[in-house]
């Protein structure tokens, strides 16, 4: 009983902050609620009784959103909302696509007529889970952790201007003061 | 109702102060920080934490509007009180408790504030156009030299541009640290502001109450050692080099980490050159190019390491010095 | 399986950890003003009671333009995941809730610092909160690897995530003593989380307080609260952890939980007599030292398992 | 679920403590409208708002960061079978760590360590 009214709360709280993602100007309020979802399926997790997964999220997605907030708020512009403007683009199309797409999957959800359970609930899920990572699963990790090195080198080749040259690869000093007069007209070009 | 006249009492037992100083004024302000120490006061980092708004000497205009500025970001209750020299440092300090307790709330209407823009852009130094924040370090900040304004352009936490201002000096501004036992208290005050920057601040306050020592008149040699001892453990002390070697080298003054080394070695060996080192407007000129393309706090452990006393510039036609 | 706690246990647990929490903030104002050369009175002893009444007392205070509704989460979560971090701590044989994953929860909670100090600092509109809340992630990528290998290898020796069974497997010998480093690094990482003493820089008086900068009243006293009780959190789960829980002759098991609660945290908040490490350098430390030690000690860990299974 | 029940009833009631301290705070002010003011500039007035584009020098180590924190996901069920499946458990993990620990090598020689 109290797990079905838990469920449905945290249902309706994941997609509600997943909805106000989009209608909040402020770069912050957006991923700071897009982590408020993910918590909330955290906590459905939590209460189908999967502790690793459930807190694996909380762990994952917080360094994650704390991580894209620092570049959405690098990026974007007006980063905290303070001028109004639109986020989004082709808002009409933007909506039929994904009304489209969250009915179909969760029509597929309902509709798909799932298994019955065969096994025994597992005592230790996350026993389970770490003897399938180091018996059958072991070549998936293993190419996933080359496929992380992959990601480390490719990054940091495309970020990083500077290299092991040190400061000879960086671009040299900008020219004193050129915003002097900027500072009068604070309307960027392409605001 | 008893209950909560108590918790007033009870509350602004040890004020936090937060200093606005004009150049010079260093007598007041030391013997200020002296009474805040022993009644254990703190100093405020922020007008957010402050009960109390300190002006200490004579403030000319900009110093006075910056003083303004201040007054009006304290969270009320909160008093404002200025002190002229170090003979009534005491008494003025001790009647504030008193004065916090009885302050009742006015209706003052709301402050209207001018509203500011929207940041904008300017070059980089990765070769993108990105917002810039003009942020002024000083003269109100905690181990900040007082009367000096560096204000720096900052994309991230990283200073693109600086340029100095100076505040305060008037023709009757002048150097304190003057005479032998003051110059040997100077290199203390100096070591305790960039200890401070650095965050050590049990080693900071140490500084501060030998310079106290030096400066009442307290016996040369037993200063001395305790300074010796204090030297030996800044310099041995690892987690101080990483933070502050190689910062700001300067021909004949070396990093920061010698220059604090060598103010600690000068008043352990009591030979303290009267004339040390660059005048402060040298030193003034060169800082715009010294934190060029530092971050934050290597910029204020660079200002802390000079031992700026805007007092020694004396014209105030130097008041509008500024450098690209 | 382990079942839930009685319900008392929730009202306790704040208690306890307040204490704490209280407790280094006085023996922080002790230490502080030892220093100044004052004397360890009753009156310095009781001087956060003293500083929290001043802060309640004050106006509040908002800045212009200010997110008050993110600044709000940010002052208030730190609190709350706090204590909800010490819910898998056990005071004797006793946690809240002695979950089956007990170490993740622990770091799935601490970890939502990072969302929480970060809004802080944004939430105020001002330059120097700014930098505070960033200077915190930029030293949570330097600490918060070490720190997640480090609290890997208790789990290791015990073959569980499950804090009492990790306090079980210590009956013999505490943890501690045979992987010094992961217990090493473990307290730097909890130092970082909150952000105290050589990693305090987000709140660091170079920028006028950092992520405090615009506190004042309540949320001043909330916010500085909650770092007290995110940094007893932390010592108080090192005790099941690394320090055999609440093993010892003699006194029961709860209040030897306690006593050596109490001693890690004395220990962390004498840290505070370090000087701050520069951001750029605990980056190259936390990722070239830090992390390979780590993980040298829980290969030895995972040695000394094989060799004794 | 049963487990977390004292989890949201201590979440609850930490919530509810911040809100006790807010309400003794109103209680006892002495002013109890909050002050609206310019933030703290060490005495000047913001030039700008300062939440703006804010341009970290350390976004090289988000991504170091991001891609080593994934192992995490194998490193806590990892933890609690090397006992049972043995020598190969470790030999696999710790090659699986070198391989990673190889790529902080690379960034840290590329200069993606450092920022200013």
């Amino acid at each position: 009983m109290w797990e079905v009214i838990a469920f449905w709360v945290l249902a309706v709280l994941a997609v509600a902050s997943g909805i106000a993602v989009f209608r909040v100007d402020s770069m912050a309020r957006a991923t700071f609620l897009l982590l408020a979802s993910f918590l909330f399926v955290a906590g459905e997790m939590l209460v189908l009784e999967l502790h690793y997964l459930g807190a694996l999220t909380v762990l994952m997605m917080t360094a994650e959103m704390a991580i894209m907030a620092v570049f959405m708020i690098m990026f974007m512009m007006n980063p905290a909302g303070l001028e109004p403007m639109e986020m989004v683009h082709n808002k009409r199309g933007a909506l039929v696509i994904s009304v489209a797409v969250f009915v179909a999957l969760t029509a597929a959800a309902l509709v798909v007529p799932w298994p019955e359970r065969a096994a025994p609930h597992p005592s230790d899920a996350t026993h389970q889970l770490g003897e399938a990572i180091m018996r059958d699963k072991m070549l998936v990790m293993m190419v996933v952790g080359v496929g992380l090195f992959a990601t480390m080198v490719a990054a940091t080749l495309l970020a990083t201007a500077r290299g092991r040259y040190g400061e000879h690869a960086a671009p040299s000093r900008p020219e004193p003061s050129p915003h002097a007069h900027a500072h009068h007209h604070h309307a960027g070009g392409d605001r | 109702m008893d209950l909560i006249s108590a918790l007033r009492r009870a509350a602004f037992t040890r004020p936090n102060l937060l200093l606005v100083v004009a150049p010079g004024a260093t007598g007041p302000r030391l013997a200020m920080e002296r009474f805040t120490r022993e009644h254990g006061w703190s100093l405020a980092d922020t007008a957010a934490d402050a009960d109390a708004l300190v002006e200490i000497g004579e403030l000319d205009e900009p110093l006075t509007a910056v003083a303004e500025v201040l007054w009006r970001q304290l969270p009320r209750p909160a008093v404002r009180l200025s002190l002229g020299d170090e003979v009534g440092v005491g008494e003025a300090l001790a009647r504030l408790p008193e004065r916090l307790r009885s302050w009742r709330p006015t209706d003052e209407p709301s402050e209207e504030w001018p509203e500011p823009p929207m940041a904008d852009r300017a070059p980089d130094r990765d070769g993108l156009r990105l917002d810039v924040l003009r942020v002024p370090l000083g003269p109100v900040l905690p181990y900040w030299p007082a009367g000096l304004r560096l204000v720096v352009d900052m994309q991230g936490d990283v200073v693109q541009f600086a340029e100095v201002e100076l505040l305060g000096v008037t023709g009757r501004t002048r150097p304190y640290w003057t005479g032998e036992t003051r110059s040997a208290a100077r290199r203390l005050d100096a070591a305790a502001r960039l200890l401070g920057v650095a965050g050590w601040t049990a080693m900071s306050t140490r500084c501060q109450i030998l310079r106290d020592r030096l400066l009442a008149g307290g016996t040369g040699t037993f200063v001395a050692t305790e300074v010796d001892r204090l030297a030996r453990r800044v310099r041995r002390s690892p987690l101080l080099g990483a933070m502050l070697r190689g910062l700001a080298p300067l021909p004949g003054l070396g990093d920061a980490h010698e220059r604090l080394s060598n103010w600690l070695a000068e008043v352990a060996r009591a030979s303290t050159a009267d004339e040390a080192g660059p005048p402060v407007a040298e030193l003034l000129n060169v800082l715009p190019d010294v934190v060029f393309g530092a971050e934050l706090s290597v910029v204020r452990l660079i200002v802390a390491s000079l031992d700026l006393d805007i007092a020694e510039i004396t014209e105030p036609s130097h008041g509008g010095i500024s450098h690209g | 399986m382990a079942e839930p706690a009685p319900m008392w246990t929730v009202l306790v647990l704040p208690i306890v950890l307040g204490g704490l929490a209280l407790f280094a903030a006085s023996l922080n104002g002790v230490l502080t003003a030892v220093a100044s050369g004052r004397r360890a009175t009753l009156a310095e002893w009781a001087e956060p009671l003293r500083a929290s009444a001043r802060l309640l007392v004050r106006q509040r205070r908002t800045t212009f333009r200010a997110d008050v509704v993110l600044r709000r989460v940010g002052i208030a979560g730190i609190v709350v995941a706090a204590l909800l971090a010490s819910v898998p701590t056990p005071l004797g044989g006793v946690a809240v809730a002695d979950l089956p994953v007990g170490v993740v929860w622990f770091n799935a909670m601490e970890i939502l610092l990072w969302a929480l100090v970060w809004l802080t600092g944004w939430g105020g509109n001002s330059a120097f909160s700014l930098v505070g809340g960033y200077r915190f992630l930029a030293q949570a990528l330097a600490y918060e690897l070490p720190l997640m290998f480090a609290l890997t290898a208790p789990p290791l020796a015990a073959d569980s995530l499950r804090v009492g069974a990790i306090v079980q497997a210590q009956q013999d010998v505490w943890f501690a003593l045979w992987m010094p480093l992961a217990f090493l690094v473990y307290l730097i990482g909890i130092v970082g989380v909150a952000f105290w003493g050589p990693l305090s820089p987000p709140a660091a008086a170079d920028v006028a307080g950092g992520v405090t900068a615009e506190l004042s009243g309540a949320d001043r006293l909330v916010f500085l609260a909650g770092r007290y009780l995110m940094l007893a959190a932390g010592a108080a789960f090192a005790v099941p952890l690394f320090l055999g829980g609440g093993q010892g002759p003699l006194l029961p098991a709860w209040l030897w939980s306690l006593l050596k609660m109490a001693a890690v945290l004395a220990v962390l908040v004498w840290l505070r007599r370090f000087s701050l490490v520069r951001a750029e350098r605990l980056m190259s430390w936390g990722w070239l030292v830090l992390l390979p030690v780590v993980l040298l000690q829980v290969l030895v860990v995972g040695v000394v398992v094989l060799l004794r299974g | 679920m049963g487990w977390y029940v004292p989890v949201m009833a201590l979440a609850a009631l930490g919530l509810a403590l911040v809100g006790a301290t807010y309400a003794i705070g109103l209680l006892v002010t002495v002013q109890r409208r909050p002050l609206v003011t310019p933030p703290f500039l060490a005495g000047g007035l913001p030039r700008e708002h300062a939440v703006s584009r804010f341009h970290v020098r350390w976004y090289v180590v988000t991504l170091l960061f991001l891609a080593f924190d994934m192992e995490m996901v194998f490193m806590y069920p990892w933890a609690v079978v090397v006992a049972e499946v043995g020598v190969e458990a470790v030999v696999e993990m710790f090659t699986f760590l070198a391989v990673l620990l190889a790529g902080v090598v690379y960034v840290w020689r590329e200069g993606g360590l450092r920022w200013t």
